[in-house]
């Protein structure tokens, strides 16, 4: 089964929803090693992204990541916004102007995303950031690619999952945490958690789909 | 959480439209994206000198919009940076031929939101330039890292920076000071209390009542080592070491000292926390020739100061000295 | 307690020691007694504009030293008015023929120990008269009780009997000038925390998480009614309520809007309530002429603010705008 | 037995010791109603008294008097400066350059100290101050006229303390309390208690001697 515009739209919903959700959660996360702003950032963006869905869903899966991307880079401020905004923007570049995507689509989108966030902030795996998350879940959707887009989201959402929790032993060296030297360590990453928990809603949206 | 506010969501534009009423002599403002703009802007022949990061650290960077210093402010939500559209709606009212000078504190947010909003502007034909001031000696500098904070320097940068530009100096030399500027300043910060970000309702971090967090940023974030409260005296002069150790600065040398509450510090705590710092850096042969003393870059209530020193030359003490008007700073005008 | 402070016996002097060190070319200070004297002083031909009382309310008094505004002021310990033989060095150090005018805020301690000095100095042949404010609406005027309380309209009284005396005003006209602030000026102030003075150690005032102190003084004395927290545009609109009935003033009056921060609030609520302030007076027609907002009369690091209204005529308006030059407040200079 | 300017130096020292003893106290009660420092000024006043009588003690009990009153006039600031000021410096007046005093004295003094006080802060008997420890002192004091010193000070003393405790249910009329209206009901007001407090150090101090 193939995956069309109003799929994508619908699954940005869900993961809005998701995101208000935890709104509370990731701020939390940001409280101890950051400055307590992550849930409300992602939350303002992700509220902006249903806002313009519900003015018209764009005809292409690429044009509506482009739509995200852009409300997500002028609505969440911060470091998550650019780095989100262009995770989005490379996907969608990705998608070219296909009108259905297949599960290889879903594989390279992600990892052009994540090329997108490490262009940008240039973490690497193990700095503790939202990178931690996200590179696992590229590897783990390349590797499901037989498998359909559920189940390759699936594996990716349970990569991201993973890779989040891996931040809590690290010394972050990139974003706010990394100010607080060994005393980052123990500590959950918000930008890894919401990426886990957007990939989640992804693979939840396509599994009912 | 007791706060004067109306809504957190609307906090900051309910905020700016106070900041208009009062001095509408001096700046106006642009709601959506929120800008804060010379009220002569454009200037003619003037490189524009635009800041800007989350709010909540007021003046910073709105109360220096005005002759002399800042031409554009752009105000994030609270301690989260603008985004790039609101930057470039703030480079669009102010900037000319002359091009445009943006000061970005370094925050990865900062930093990146700037970036997309530099390249935007160059896409526009605009000569659009970016400094990065980085001065806070508690974060380890590290290029494998965040790297340092923007904190208290970007305020003795923004002064100077519009001052330069005031003079008529091009793009190439305003760049070039700024860069002087970041060289040379080094700041190092200390919270007593943690601040209470509106929409978060509760403070950023927890102090016990003799704790304080030393290398403490301007956005609630815990400082780097948390240590036993200290009388001034032992408190001061271990900021100043920290400082004068990082640059250096030698015997000899003139410096402005710049003495900073953090929002909630009595007045009275303040002066005698710089009536310190000068009689140690005396005591160090190192020459005080300028000062500020006051509430200049803030992280809401928090309790705390921060102290920078910035080594100056003939240059730099002409550019301070140079008149300036805005609602936060004011002489020679 | 958390403060930065050596030492609660020495807070005061310590303090002024930081005041002295950074605005050497505006004053100089004496320490025992305690005064802050302007540079210049004693200024031949210049009626001397002398105030002071309890310090924890900086940048009043001594940050007002200055060129057009005070030629001394007295900080008494925390809380506590200064005692006669202070007042009285301040005076010395200031008072030519032309005579000098004592500002007092109307509290029975500073009435009493001004009184006692003044008494001394006419004693010595020297010309002083004393103004007393009682600006404060919030508490009831009465000649059987201490009377109202003098707050933030001593700001605006500091400044345009320091302007009168600076364009060389005798010392009659000095004080009718004065008088005529005292008749037109009226302020209410509300707390969302208490005070801690150094020397005590504990706050002033117990105040739950949803309360806030209506018609508060600035000693951390409690204010008149204990009301819940509510939005800034109740709050506001409270706050006029209780100064425009008590003048009154009119439509069409032309006013200063002066909104004060206590201390402890940050920049960002302090414009907000100014903004919804203008908006207010402006749905009643009272025309705001000019304005000042910031930390100017304070309670050490108590949240909250005060709203002060003069009503402007031609010569307050000229005596408020013409060029002052002290730490606290400055233009044209 | 009579009153020489020794007794007088040592019953103000221990008064000094009283007023150290209870600076916390007094501090506390003008905390609710006050702005918390009426002990803190008390004590830096009568601490500065007993220096300056270290110094040396003048000739006679209305010279020590007048010492105290100026020193208490340059050191306590706030509203119980000038006032305590006052009171001795008019009790001082009044015993002129006698050596040695009697009861009749002390009772003269005692009256010419607290028409002081009113004379100054205008306050009356009920408006909730040290007028309302002070009055029924003068008054009791008179009455024991022929009792001698000791007895004069203890029924004096005794008066201050019933009517320091009259103020509790009061609405204040003076002083900083008077800015709470109806809400300064139900607080001993700082200053009656320490009127209270001195006139029984100098009534044991003379019980002893
Ligand atoms: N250089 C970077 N590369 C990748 N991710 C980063 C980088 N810097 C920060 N992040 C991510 O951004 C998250 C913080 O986002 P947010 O709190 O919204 O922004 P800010 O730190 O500006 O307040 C971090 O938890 C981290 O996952
Ligand atoms: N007008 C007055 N007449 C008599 N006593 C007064 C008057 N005003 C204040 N007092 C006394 O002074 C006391 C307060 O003294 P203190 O706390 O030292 O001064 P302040 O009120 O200036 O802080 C009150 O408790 C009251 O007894
Ligand atoms: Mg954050
Ligand atoms: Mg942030
Ligand atoms: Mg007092
Ligand atoms: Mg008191």
């Amino acid at each position: 089964m193939g995956c069309a515009a109003s799929d994508v739209a619908a699954a940005l919903r869900a993961a809005a929803a998701t995101i208000a959700e935890h709104r509370v959660e990731l701020t939390d996360l940001d409280r101890p090693i950051g400055d307590a702003d992550h849930g409300e950032n992602m939350n303002r963006g992700f509220a902006a992204v249903v806002s313009k869905l519900d003015e018209g869903v764009p005809e292409t899966p690429g044009a509506v990541l482009k739509t995200a991307a852009s409300t997500l880079i002028s609505k969440v401020g911060g470091a998550a916004g650019p780095l989100y905004g262009t995770a989005f923007l490379r996907a969608a570049t990705a998608l070219g102007d296909k009108s259905e995507l297949d599960a290889g689509d879903v594989a390279a989108a992600l990892r052009a995303g994540l090329d997108g966030v490490v262009a940008r902030g240039k973490a690497v795996v193990g700095d503790a950031t939202m990178v931690d998350a996200l590179s696992p879940a590229a590897d783990a959707a390349e590797a499901a690619r037989g498998d359909g887009i559920a189940a390759l989201l699936r594996a990716a959402a349970d990569a991201a999952d993973e890779g989040a929790g891996s931040t809590v032993p690290l010394v972050a060296r990139k974003g706010r945490a990394s100010y607080l030297g060994e005393r980052s360590v123990g500590h959950l990453d918000p930008g890894a958690r919401s990426s886990a928990l957007l990939l989640r809603a992804l693979a939840t949206a396509a599994g009912a789909a | 959480m007791k706060k004067i506010i109306n809504d957190p969501e609307t906090v900051v534009t309910d905020s700016l439209r106070g900041l208009a009423a009062a001095h509408s002599d001096l700046l106006r403002v642009e709601y959506d994206p929120a800008v804060v703009v010379r009220a002569d802007a454009p200037v003619r022949g003037r490189v524009a000198v635009i800041s800007g990061g989350g709010s909540g650290h007021e003046p910073l960077h709105g109360g220096f919009v005005g002759q002399g210093m800042l031409d554009a402010a752009v105000p994030g939500a609270v301690f989260t940076s603008p985004t790039p559209d609101a930057v470039q709606a703030a480079v669009n009212a102010t900037t000319t031929d002359a091009g445009a000078l943006l000061i970005v504190k370094n925050y990865t947010g900062d930093v990146l939101n700037f970036e997309t909003a530099g390249e935007l502007a160059s896409a526009d034909g605009l000569d659009v330039r970016s400094v990065v001031i980085d001065d806070d000696v508690a974060v380890a500098d590290s290029t494998f890292t965040a790297g340092r904070r923007g904190v208290g320097g970007t305020v003795l940068l923004e002064k100077i920076a519009g001052a330069a530009a005031g003079r008529g100096d091009r793009l190439d030399d305003v760049e070039a000071v700024a860069r002087k500027v970041i060289g040379q300043v080094r700041s190092i910060g200390v919270a007593l209390t943690a601040p209470t970000v509106p929409h978060v309702g509760e403070p950023s971090f927890e102090l016990g009542p003799d704790e304080i967090e030393f290398g403490i940023g301007i956005h609630g974030e815990p400082g780097r080592e948390r240590i036993p409260a200290e009388p001034a005296d032992a408190l001061v002069s271990r900021m100043l070491d920290a400082l004068v150790e990082d640059l250096p600065f030698h015997q000899g040398d003139d410096v402005l000292l710049f003495t900073n509450s953090m929002g909630g510090t009595p007045l009275l705590e303040l002066y005698l926390a710089h009536g310190i710092a000068e009689r140690l850096l005396g005591e160090r042969g190192i020459n005080v020739r300028r000062r500020l003393v006051g509430p200049y870059i803030t992280s809401l209530e928090m309790q705390g100061i921060s102290l920078t020193l910035l080594r100056l030359d003939d240059e730099l003490t002409d550019l301070w000295d140079s008149p300036v008007n805005t609602p936060a700073l004011r002489w020679g005008v």
